[in-house]
């Protein structure tokens, strides 16, 4: 008798799918369309009259599992696959122009013809003569915008040290700089010469330690009274 | 023959020949694109269609029996035209005052005269977004040509493309002519044919 | 004379020069303007200043034997030119259709001509920003050329410019010139002169 029992409809694919729960973890999440199989497997069960509650939960826990999976690749940021290309088309080779020589049609007089209006122009943004004909210039050094924005870089690290750190409390650097890359790293740092330079905060290293300690001793108003440089 | 034909000597006849010869060189060479019968008659100063004719069929002869670097060809709808033969293009190319395509425009010029009339947006798709600037360098040298707008704007080839490469203005004809240069360039793959930028 | 020369028989050594002359022939064709003996060697693959002055004048000869309408010709300073004779040009002239540039980038090379050498900075003030694409365009061309950088850059005007209108190759001699026909061209104000687009 169990040999001639027929094999329940849901382990017919493709809603085997759902229900061989070992080859979950083997498919491409991707590919399995759990809308139209559960669907499927509702019809199906609805057709023959018989309602299989463990079936239904094993298909409801396979869906989760599934959907799961899928959840997973999308906060990994993987992308689902590409939709399939279409077959490209025949691109043929380029065809190289046949080189001809060919006399031009414009003359001194075409080109005496149109000087006219274009002195015009000139006469309404006259030219900055005479202009010296100068050597090819030096070099001059680039002024990094950074260290013209010195005060606002102190003034917002400062509030940075100040959220972090009560006055008098030790502020590790590596700590402050964690997660920056190295030159705003070496940034940071150069602003906080400047700030130690202007008694805002004290910096101090022990001897055989790397660590650089910061404390916030100035008055917590950045008052802008001492921003001449020092 | 007129009458003052008739009564011009041998050696007169000659030189006159000569002297319309030189004319039609002096044309072609000017003109740098295929010149019609009408046109070279003008030049030439005849008005029997026969003459011309057999005066730029000379030419053509007179420029294959120099075998030098330059030839002149008689195109579809007898039309003549003199051009640098292609086996020197890549060595002198560098010289061409004129703007000169570069691959990748030409790619696209080939894929359009290949497919046309077609659609801007099928070229783009096939081409890549950088062929919107191919397709303005294209228009600007009157190569193709646009019509309508959006994503219903057909390009084709213009009547200049089809007589710089001495192609057939009927699209049909001028497809069928495509296959066959595609298929001859295809064929030797050597790096001067495939790659005459690469050559200079 | 290198070995591997040495060693070519009469025939080969024949088929090159019948080659070198050919591509020399194919270089001054396509350029259209004179070329020096550096970029004639360039093109025939020797570096023999020799042997590439007598491949150039050999040339010289062989279109003078010819007879025809084109000619080459040496000119000063060791430069040589394809052109056609003037006897035809008049004839001829009319199948010249295509301007050399259009509207836009012939005026910022008016300008540049008759103020140069000049600020780049000036160019672009006095015809816009969009002449940075009209410089980079005659430049291509060869019609200018640019020194210096950033602020201090400076254009003048090549003498393929010169060449090609027929101008003097010293500075002060071509700007004189250019005021001369420039007052010439103002004076009469006929149709035909002021539109020379329109006459096409």
């Amino acid at each position: 008798m169990p040999q001639t029992m027929k094999k329940p409809f849901y382990f017919q694919p493709p809603l085997s799918i759902l229900f061989e729960i070992h080859k979950l973890e083997k498919i491409l999440p991707w590919e399995v369309n759990i809308a139209y199989l559960l669907t499927m497997f509702l019809e199906e069960m609805e057709e023959q009259g018989e309602v299989d509650f463990r079936a239904s939960g094993m298909a409801l826990e396979s869906s989760s599992t599934i959907y799961l999976r899928k959840t997973k690749l999308l906060l990994k940021l993987e992308e689902p696959p590409p939709p399939p290309k279409m077959m490209p088309d025949f691109i043929p080779p380029p065809i190289f122009l046949p080189l001809r020589y060919e006399l031009s049609s414009t003359t001194i007089d075409n080109l005496l013809n149109v000087l006219d209006e274009v002195l015009k122009s000139e006469s309404v943004r006259p030219p900055k003569l005479p202009e010296p004909i100068l050597p090819t210039p030096e070099i001059i050094p680039p002024i990094d915008m950074y260290l013209l924005q010195i005060e606002d870089h102190m003034k917002s690290l400062y509030e940075q040290l100040l959220q972090l750190v009560g006055t008098g409390e030790l502020l590790a650097f590596s700590k402050l700089v964690a997660g920056l890359e190295k030159i705003e790293a070496v940034k940071t740092f150069i602003i906080l010469l400047f700030l130690a330079q202007r008694g805002k905060i004290g910096l101090w290293q022990e001897e055989d330690i790397e660590e650089l300690y910061i404390t916030v001793i100035g008055d917590p108003v950045f008052d802008g009274k001492r921003t001449e440089p020092i | 023959m007129t009458e003052n034909e008739q009564n011009q000597s041998e050696p007169q006849k000659n030189e006159k020949i000569a002297h319309q010869l030189a004319l039609v060189e002096a044309g072609l060479y000017v003109a740098g694109r295929p010149l019609d019968l009408r046109t070279i008659a003008g030049v030439a100063g005849s008005r029997s269609k026969k003459k011309v004719r057999k005066l730029a069929k000379t030419l053509v002869e007179n420029y294959k029996n120099r075998d030098t670097a330059i030839e002149i060809l008689e195109l579809e709808g007898e039309r003549f035209v003199m051009q640098l033969k292609a086996d020197y293009t890549g060595k002198v190319r560098k010289l061409a005052t004129r703007p000169l395509l570069s691959a990748g425009p030409l790619k696209t010029l080939s894929y359009i005269a290949f497919r046309q009339p077609i659609l801007q947006t099928q070229v783009i798709d096939v081409r890549g977004n950088h062929s919107y600037g191919h397709l303005k360098q294209l228009e600007d040298m009157e190569l193709i040509s646009r019509e309508g707008v959006g994503k219903k704007r057909f390009i084709k080839t213009t009547p200049f493309f089809a007589d710089f490469f001495g192609l057939s203005h009927d699209l049909r004809t001028m497809k069928r002519q495509l296959k066959t240069i595609f298929k001859d360039v295809e064929k030797p793959k050597t790096e001067e044919t495939m790659n005459p930028e690469k050559a200079e």
